[in-house]
């Protein structure tokens, strides 16, 4: 796969069409049709989240968030490979692989509204907080990797990066550590079209951005990532290579950002009906739908009732992030030493102290 | 004028005039910059003049020594103060260094712009204020403005400035605050801090977003009968010794307000100068009003961290009452 | 035992005592490091313990934030302190804050080791003292050892904390102070500054490197009937404030030495410590004797910069004399 | 040239052989036997000056050098091409460009003698001076080829940067921003093996390092660096592409460092004796000199007497910057703004005062 699709050929690997239509059955992956329905029904919770959050912002009960809305079927594709003790390694727009692994969406709501407490997922094992420093994380993955090989442990590392993010240094030297050290990290560049308003054809003149993995020495491969089986193909392949070979693999999923950059963002500025359009038809929850409707897995009225449950479930897991409470001061001095340090206390005290005065006047 | 658009203006003015301007930087050209400071700017200047580079700091700082080297005036722009850091290593070894390096040969005469501070309630990153760190490089120039006025007449000295300039633009009054100010090219004079307010008790010094604050406090300092003189820094470095010692020696009490955190902050070294250029005009221990030494929470912990005017008040009157 | 000794026989002994602790950085593998502060290591701990990295400093750190995430405990080498900045990012936005970011879930706990200081008549970027800005970074602790007893002891401690520390090493004395040194384990304190000598007239402030040189300029002050409170700070952050505070209580009077730039440097933050904890007992302004706030000059001109014991006695013979 | 050279195809790009034999007519750069002897004794100044600045650091009466032995061929190709209004963009082991470019020995032994004033580089135009953190200058490159782009000048950018250079960040973004600005710049790799102790064959898994172009759309070549010829021939069509077409070149020259890293490192702890014998065989300055005898343009006679003609003048410089005295005081603090701001004033005077003080002890 990974030599018939080399992006030096600059071919996309895809396995469905725009209408659900099994284009290379030969790519099919190995999916039973309940998990595929399973993976459907995940994507629409991500999707219905994504949306509901964009409202609530509007509302103004919500901070900056960046939506994921028209990347489902990249995480949709990852979800199927990703084990507990595997790592996830996000930037910030990585909301279906945060529920895939199993982060609630009260904590990232909680996140997004403020509370560094939305970071600590608590059932989810092995999942980095946001990382907001472009392509950063991507260094961090491949430290993990390198843990993960040195105590010879059955895991693998899977990250992300935007489009955007491969001109960073950090991308290519994380890249080339992974090369050198020989670890399992599967880095996915989400290929949404923008850097916020910059088109990804000025980020850089290669023919497009799996190819960069020659620069290590790396199997790397461009899938169209609004398909859920050409996603759910290459990553298996790529877990496979990694958790096998102990190879880094990199995958450039294409995809396109259907919402804004953030909710303080208008993208009608800087791009056009025509293009949204364009795109709109390639949407992978409308593909993967016609899919599952044309194997009778799945009708419009199913699609309903489920989408009303799951409005119901966000509207709870809001509810409660809103009724999350009060920030203890004493929270912006907790965490940052094993052991609060004096000059730290005494901060404290002494704003404390003032507190008090105030509450006198 | 707000302050977005008196530093839009600064910038037109000098593009218009000095064909050697350019600006670039994440966003900047064809969307006008997240905060819409460059709106406008590469519709009538093209997009050889004001335009998006690719992601990547280290890259937008280091082009901009070369091609100050070569003679041109880069004016770029971190989208926040934040995400500085990937350009950190250009901004310490090189844009500071060069001028020394060559012997006055070459220059790397620029200014990085970058928006700072809190009270926006922002994700993580997005909030910091480490002017500090700036102001111990040698061969830099640090300036933070305060008002639409001295942002304008501060930009256009930065720009012609032959010293590279670290521009903190303080966005959390990127909006809130108008004022009257010229269409017309002005300078203010870096390196010359501001005595905003005559007063005789108590010297008390700010500059940048805190600026606001530090005046809602001086109204109930007023109202308390205090009487302050009250000092905007508008330069971090080099600072003005002089007006900050000559305004001790008249009050004998000092206080200075920044969001930056405490420890090796820009109050430490007003502090110190208090006490090497006024030792013994000083009649209570010079106080800082500053940030905590922890990093700036996400939104929902930001009202602990911000220095409030009560506060501020609350640290003017135990110093004047020492 | 050298400082380089000391050095190594407490990355002997924690790579002996702890599988998790690895080392890496350029050239600290097979070579042993520059400065040959790794010697033999490899050799005895294997390549996937102590071993060269690619050329790329954000690369180092950045795969260190990952390795602490995942339990891992490493001890990562910058060739020179003036070649961390590259690796910048990751220890102001990741190093200093994944613990807070995740609300004590992950930390980042790892030890940055860095040669640091002039005096060597090296290269450009090989002489530099930037612990301030390090200092001014909340989440990092900063420790700087002056003698091979406290390279040894706080190394060990360092390595055992769950805090990250930046370690700055002296490098114009890894080689220059011999001292009896246990080969066993034994630990230093973090946060704790060590009183030297005691005295009564003057206390006088210093650490790593330059604290050779302020002990010359006591043997001149001894000379001259001055009896001078020594500290080494030993930790820049967090700074030992009780120690200092107490020590001005006794004497009335502080100098601060570093050879790092005055503006903004450590010694600014010693003179607020003072102010703030003991401005009644002050007899004389705090004084600062630093490096120029300059770029380290290149080595004919380094004798100019360097604060020399003449320097610091004559600053000290004035601040008892005021 | 760089089609048949594609890096993918691991093709190293070489006219001459060991023994100074033409193997590759076809590429035998457009180059006058007159040129070709006045670039031999150019190299040959170099080395010479290159070894006896290594013996004055043993003395002790210089500081730290990085030799540039081994490498002369590289520089010497440049040369070839490089015109006034050029700009030459070094590392710091760059003596034999420094001197093409105009730098005097002189000033090159001023600045390893520890004087910035070694840097001014009086008759050198668009010489910039020494840069030490690896790989940040070729950023300052690619800017200066906007400039060049920007008031359509007719020059074109040489960079130069070592093979353990690749590996950081910098690296990745200068080619990056290079191919998306398209701007006049030759990078060139020196690629002499070892970045201090280690060995190149770690830095990266990359089959070589000209195929990293690739993730930047940008031609590279992968050329024997220490072969003249080749690497003239490559410089001439390098700089064609710059300048012509202002097309972003990279090429990485494979050759070897003979010395030390610096004079403080001591290279038998890290490498072979056969390893060294091996690159003995291809110095480029013994297969240049058999070429030239063949064709007779040359022999070890005249070979001695230039010798002992650049040993004089090596001393002579060498003498004339080790009388070049003192350091004045002012000359820490009087270039660091275009005026010196109070603050170092009064630095500048109370140390004045305190030398003072000191005479009266
Ligand atoms: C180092 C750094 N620089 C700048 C920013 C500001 N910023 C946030 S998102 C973004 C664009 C990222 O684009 P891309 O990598 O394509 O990811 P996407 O947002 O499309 O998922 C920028 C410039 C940042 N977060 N970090
Ligand atoms: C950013 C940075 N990190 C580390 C160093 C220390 N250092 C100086 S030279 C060198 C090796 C460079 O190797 P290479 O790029 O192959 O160039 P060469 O010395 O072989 O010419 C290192 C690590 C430095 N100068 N800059
Ligand atoms: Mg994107
Ligand atoms: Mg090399």
């Amino acid at each position: 796969m990974f030599k018939e699709y080399d992006p030096l050929k600059n071919k996309l690997f895809s396995v469905m069409d725009k209408d659900g239509n099994i284009t290379h059955e030969k790519w099919m992956p190995d999916i039973t049709d309940e998990k595929s329905l399973q993976a459907y029904k995940n994507m629409m919770f991500a999707r219905k989240a994504d949306l509901m959050t964009v409202s609530y912002q509007r509302q103004g009960r919500i901070y900056t968030y960046p939506p994921n809305y028209g990347q489902e079927a990249i995480a949709g594709g990852i979800a199927q490979v990703l084990r507990e003790d595997d790592w996830v390694v996000p930037a910030y727009r990585e909301l279906g692989v945060w529920l895939a692994k199993g982060a609630t969406l009260k904590e990232v709501f909680l996140y997004f509204m403020g509370y560094e407490d939305g970071s600590r997922f608590e059932n989810a094992k092995h999942l980095l907080p946001v990382s907001v420093p472009i392509a950063s994380q991507l260094l961090h993955a491949t430290g993990i990797g390198y843990e993960i090989k040195y105590n010879q442990k059955d895991e693998v590392v899977y990250t992300f990066v935007g489009d955007g993010g491969t001109s960073e240094g950090d991308f290519h030297e994380a890249l080339n550590f992974a090369s050198v050290w020989k670890v399992p990290v599967v880095f996915v560049i989400q290929n949404n079209q923008y850097a916020i308003s910059f088109n990804v054809k000025n980020q850089t003149s290669s023919r497009n951005l799996a190819v960069k993995a020659v620069a290590y020495g790396l199997k790397s491969i461009q899938v169209d990532g609004n398909d859920f089986f050409a996603m759910t193909k290459v990553a298996q392949e790529a877990a496979k290579l990694a958790r096998e070979k102990q190879e880094p693999v990199l995958v450039e999923a294409l995809t396109y950002r259907k919402g804004a950059h953030t909710t303080s963002d208008d993208p009608s500025k800087y791009r056009t009906k025509e293009e949204e359009q364009e795109w709109e038809e390639k949407d992978p929850m409308k593909r993967m739908k016609s899919y599952l409707a044309s194997k009778e897995l799945w009708d419009d009225k199913q699609e309903e009732e489920l989408d009303a449950q799951y409005k119901k479930e966000v509207e709870r897991q809001f509810e409660e992030a809103e009724n999350y409470g009060e920030y203890p001061l004493e929270d912006v001095f907790k965490y940052h030493y094993d052991e609060m340090p004096d000059v730290l206390k005494k901060q404290l005290y002494a704003h404390e102290k003032y507190l008090k005065w105030k509450e006198g006047q | 004028m707000t302050l977005v658009k008196a530093i839009n203006n600064a910038l037109d003015i000098k593009l218009n005039e000095n064909k050697d301007v350019v600006i670039y930087g994440e966003d900047v050209g064809y969307e006008g910059g997240v905060f819409r400071v460059t709106q406008g700017l590469q519709e009538k200047y093209g997009a050889q003049r004001v335009f998006d580079s690719p992601l990547a700091e280290s890259g937008i700082v280091g082009t901009a020594v070369g091609m100050a080297v070569a003679g041109m005036k880069p004016v770029i722009e971190m989208q926040f103060s934040g995400f500085a850091y990937p350009g950190f290593n250009h901004i310490i070894s090189h844009v500071s260094r060069m001028r020394n390096r060559s012997r006055g040969k070459y220059t790397s005469s620029m200014v990085i712009r970058m928006p700072y501070g809190g009270g926006i309630k922002a994700l993580e990153h997005h909030s910091e204020s480490m002017e500090a760190i700036y102001g111990h490089i040698p061969g830099l120039k640090v300036v933070m403005p305060s008002t639409p006025h001295d942002a304008k007449g501060l930009l256009i000295s930065a720009i012609e400035s032959q010293d590279p300039v670290i521009y903190m633009e303080p966005k959390r009054i990127y909006r809130a605050v108008k004022q009257e100010v010229s269409e017309d090219k002005f300078n203010v004079q870096i390196g010359k801090a501001n005595v905003v307010q005559q007063g005789k008790d108590v010297t008390v010094v700010s500059y940048g977003a805190m600026m606001r604050d530090t005046q809602k406090a001086l109204a109930l300092a007023k109202k308390a009968g205090i009487s302050v003189e009250l000092i905007d820094l508008r330069t971090i470095f080099p600072l003005d010794v002089d007006t900050i010692a000559s305004s001790i020696k008249k009050t004998g009490r000092i206080v200075t307000v920044h969001e930056a955190p405490n420890s090796f902050g820009v109050a430490s070294e007003i502090n110190s100068i208090a006490l090497e250029e006024s030792f013994l005009h000083l009649e209570a221990p010079p106080k800082r009003v500053t940030g905590f030494d922890t990093i700036f929470p996400l939104p929902q912990g930001e009202h602990h961290y911000m220095p409030t005017p009560e506060k501020i008040y609350y640290e003017i009157e135990k110093t004047v009452k020492f």
